[in-house]
């Protein structure tokens, strides 16, 4: 039994590269609880009259598209087939790479550019230029990311200011990031806003929805992985999902093979090891 | 009025600090010097740092990775404090030193204080350019940098105290894999889980700005300390009376913290 | 005086920097939001230059190691060869150069991005290390991990609905409360530092111990 | 499996930082020095940057002096490499560390202070109530000058507990997060490169 209690750390990192690239391959598919907050948005989506103007940011970069990449591209596969027309935009220098990405992994691939969707690249100045995008679209994006200006794409006709906007979707894990579309975009023209963040950051957009300013939020992959079974093509982040269980589980049955050898040696000699633990206990060491 | 609404309390509250400080220091220099217990971190430090050295084996520091100029730079120069302390350990028990730096700005500030330390224990010329080193300006290229040298060299005792992002528990990981005792610190909340549970001995939150006095059990430094206590006393008094009001329907103090 | 003025220095400075964020928009004291903004923006500079002291710092380690043949000598080589054409590449043709975007998105950012995921191999192991009941405490500490991991993954609702509903609870309540503790005390230390600082009871910072 | 060069380089680099959780070796090495080298170097050149568009253009086109100061000071940094004048890099550190002080002090005593104590008064519900009596309980953990004994000794020890709990809490959130970036990592070498994965 004591040899569960010291497990090669290399076995361990096999164990854990096989339970996560296992479930990718092939997926299991353990049930998947659809939560409010994605239903909200889904619904938010589903709303979308064909025709309507959706504002894509696509405000990550490549170090942070494990977690949000999934999202952009399930919320992609929504508007495709809600016949919405995207104009994709980016306040990160790496974004329009990370746009022209998920547009091409998506139905979108089908599309006519310039027509259906444009990507219009990257504007410098964080804030700033949120905020200049707000009041003058066609100014702060006078050209695509190709260069080509982007008065000249169909889809850029009659569009000025964010009113002309019906959805601002943005997935961002850091800044600028739904906080800055709400006090520049929301504060004036009321556009509603859909907003993809790390799992971690839920907590500190969470104000923004009870506020009704942000309408809906996707967080991390379980976001992105409820969003995709709701659009019915479950695909990177469901997989992802199984992985995620899995290597949860792992780690909890390892901390039990450490942990029960020594709860049965417990009992024999329990004394000892209350004096030992109220050592331990001291203050500042090892918890 | 000057300050603005919003931030006239914190900014009465900061004054109030001031003095409360000023205070203490003075009450120290009439005598009066305060006891604090026992931080054993730090005591723990002098232990790792004396294994390394039976060992043979270098001893490896770090002041996290955040630059002088940053908001979070109070632990910086918190973990340089007790660099300067390890670094006499160092010279007194000619063991050798690695301090791994990520930020430019505090690699300059940091041989500073280690080639000062070298000299006030009257070994300058056992002091080399190699104990203290700028590895990378990149997170993850100082992580690279710092495990592969943590491996390479073997050191025998790990202590990082100040600022740290992800990478921290890559540093503890690989401290753990060459051996010796580990003292970390910090008061950055979202490593703090990873730095109490992957090393031996951690410094929590305040702790870390207490070890500049704890080390040196400088009476003015001490009484300070005190007066931290004496503050917090003051906050739990506050938050208690201003619930208690507020459950009688009284807003008094939650409008006065706000304004 | 060569003591004293570098401490007086960094108190006046710090001192503006603190009322710049305090004072109201008044015309009165736009002088100070003016400084505190011109400060920062040369402390950038000033850090800028400071990199320069890093890199050499790092060259002259790597270079002596080259010529010294020590076995370690190709690593060195490698890291000033890269080092240089990047300098180079950056400095003459600035960064779209192709070969740079090529160094930095096809070895930098992959590499950078593959440090960052390993962490997940060293929060297994570190897990499996340390999460050792020894006493009440920690116990404490791997029973909240255990139902906060089942709570998060889809598994653990499959389980039990217990654990998505006791994660959410942890994390509001007795999560919030120990980060804000740890929070409230440390913003005191920061304070009470300041002022030895400010005293020049503490100058470490400046290589000196009293 | 993939035949772009650009896709293999960033395949081999990610094994080769990979191979180091399982054993230190030379490839890892070789990336490892790679990457510390570009990263070195790129700062470099974005510091060289800054210091041109920040201080050196304003000063140039639009005639605004000033801008000599933090370029002087950045230049006193270098007295260290002379013996006999080092200590004039005291200076350019002072502002820096009157800077950094001054953004930490307020920073500290507005956020992490006096925002988190409105936030913690408030007596809605049974949860607003424990919020506070763990906050004052995890606070007093923090006293140093006097060791609180008898049945007072009992607090700190509740404020240890909300301690651990918050950390095995922040510990369990955190494994998703990384375990994401992880999966990311496998997708880019089973999907991108090797393209066994769709």
């Amino acid at each position: 039994m004591e040899r569960l209690q010291s497990i090669p750390k290399s076995w361990i990192y096999v164990i854990l590269l096989i339970v996560l690239a296992g479930p990718l391959l092939r997926p299991i598919g353990i049930p998947i609880p659809i939560s409010s907050d994605i239903r909200k948005s889904f619904e938010a989506v589903d709303s979308l009259a064909p025709g309507s103007v959706v504002v894509f940011g696509f405000d990550y970069s490549p170090g942070s598209a494990a977690e949000m990449e999934p999202q952009a591209m399930a919320i992609l596969e929504h508007l495709a087939e809600k016949q919405v027309k995207v104009i994709g935009i980016s306040f990160q220098a790496q974004g329009p790479e990370m746009a022209t990405k998920a547009f091409s992994a998506t139905s979108w691939a089908e599309k006519e550019y310039g027509v259906d969707y444009v990507n219009l690249g990257y504007r410098a100045g964080g804030q700033a230029a949120v905020a200049a995008f707000a009041t003058d679209i066609p100014g702060t994006f006078s050209t695509d990311y190709t260069g080509k200006p982007s008065s000249s794409f169909p889809i850029m006709q009659g569009i000025k200011t964010a009113a002309d906007i019906d959805m601002i979707i943005t997935i961002a894990p850091g800044q600028p990031g739904p906080e800055d579309y709400v006090r520049q975009v929301y504060g004036t023209y009321k556009t509603r806003i859909i907003a993809g963040v790390p799992a971690v950051a839920i907590t500190q957009v969470a104000p923004y929805v009870q506020a009704g300013q942000i309408e809906g939020i996707l967080g991390g992959l379980p976001g992105a992985a409820e969003y995709e079974i709701l659009v019915e093509k479950p695909g990177q982040a469901v997989a992802a999902m199984d992985a995620q269980s899995l290597a949860h589980l792992l780690i909890i049955v390892l901390i039990a093979f450490r942990n029960i050898p020594s709860f049965f040696k417990a009992k024999e000699a329990r004394a000892q090891s209350m004096s030992g633990s109220a050592q331990k206990a001291g203050r500042g060491g090892r918890s | 009025m000057l300050i603005e609404v919003g931030k006239q309390f914190s900014f009465a509250s900061l004054f109030l600090l001031f003095v409360l400080f000023i205070y203490c220091i003075r009450e120290a220099r009439r005598g009066k010097v305060p006891q604090i217990r026992k931080l054993a971190a730090l005591d723990a430090i002098e232990e790792a740092v004396g294994r390394a050295t039976e060992v043979g084996r270098p001893v490896h520091f770090s002041p996290g990775i955040i630059e002088l100029t940053h908001e979070r730079s109070a632990q910086t120069l918190a973990g340089l404090s007790v660099l300067s302390y390890v670094a006499k350990l160092c010279a007194r028990y000619d063991t050798d030193l690695v301090t791994t730096i990520m930020k430019p700005d505090v690699y300059v500030v940091a041989e500073e204080i280690v080639k000062q330390s070298f000299l006030e224990e009257g070994k300058p010329d056992r002091f080399s350019g190699e104990m203290v080193r700028f590895i990378g300006a990149e997170q993850f290229a100082y992580a690279a940098a710092a495990v592969g040298i943590m491996y390479r060299e073997q050191v025998a005792a790990n202590i990082m105290i100040g600022s740290w992002l992800a990478e921290a528990l890559l540093l503890t990981e690989a401290g753990a894999q060459t051996g010796g005792i580990q003292v970390t610190g910090s008061a950055t909340v979202a490593q703090l889980p990873f730095l109490v549970v992957a090393s031996d001995y951690c410094l929590i939150g305040e702790e870390i700005y207490a070890a500049s006095a704890y080390l040196s059990q400088n009476p003015v430094e001490l009484a300070v300390v005190r007066g931290q206590d004496l503050a917090k006393v003051a906050v739990i008094a506050l938050m208690c009376v201003g619930s208690v009001l507020l459950a009688f329907g009284s807003e008094a103090i939650l409008q006065l913290i706000t304004k | 005086m060569k003591n004293s003025l570098p401490v007086a220095i960094m108190t006046v400075i710090a001192l503006i920097i603190i009322l710049d964020f305090f004072v109201a928009d008044a015309p009165s004291v736009q002088w100070i939001k003016q400084s505190g903004l011109v400060l920062r923006s040369w402390g950038i500079v000033i850090a800028a230059f400071a990199m320069g002291l890093g890199a050499v710092n790092l060259l002259r380690r790597h270079t002596v190691a080259i010529s010294r043949r020590e076995p370690e000598a190709l690593y060195s080589v490698v890291l000033v060869g890269s080092m240089v054409i990047i300098i180079i590449l950056g400095i003459a043709y600035g960064s779209d150069h192709p070969t740079y975007s090529f160094l930095f998105s096809n070895i930098l950012s992959p590499a950078s991005a593959t440090m960052y995921a390993s962490i997940a191999f060293y929060i297994v192991t570190a897990a499996y290390r340390s999460f050792h009941a020894r006493s009440f405490e920690s116990w404490v500490l791997l029973i909240t991990a255990v139902i906060v991991m089942l709570g998060k993954a889809p598994i653990g609702s499959v389980i039990s609905g217990f654990f998505p509903t006791a994660a959410d609870w942890i994390q509001a309540i007795p999560n919030t409360a120990g980060m804000r503790a740890i929070m409230m005390g440390a913003a005191l230390g920061v304070v009470s530092s300041a002022v030895k600082m400010f005293l020049g009871l503490d100058r470490t910072y400046l290589g000196l111990r009293d | 499996m993939s035949l772009d060069f650009g896709i293999w380089v960033e395949g081999l680099v990610t094994i080769a930082m990979l191979s180091y959780v399982w054993k230190e070796n030379p490839f890892y090495r070789i990336a490892e020095h790679l990457y510390v080298g570009i990263s070195a170097g790129h700062a470099v050149v974005m510091a060289w940057g800054n210091i041109r568009d920040a201080a050196v253009k304003p000063m140039q086109e639009e005639g605004q002096l000033v801008w000599i100061i933090p370029i002087l000071l950045g230049v006193l940094l270098y007295s260290r490499y002379f013996k006999g004048i080092s200590w004039i890099a005291r200076y350019p550190v002072a502002v820096m560390v009157g800077i950094g002080t001054g953004v930490a002090v307020r920073g500290a005593i507005h956020g992490d202070f006096v925002q988190q104590i409105s936030a913690t008064i408030s007596v809605g519900s049974v949860n607003d109530i424990l919020l506070l009596v763990f906050v004052i309980a995890s606070l007093s953990y923090f006293f140093f000058s006097r060791e609180l004994k008898g049945p007072m000794g009992t607090v700190p020890q509740l404020g240890r507990t909300v301690l651990m709990v918050a950390f095995g809490a922040a510990f369990g959130t955190t494994v998703m997060g990384r375990m994401a970036l992880l999966i990311g990592r496998i997708q880019f070498v089973l999907g991108d490169w090797l393209g066994i994965m769709k």
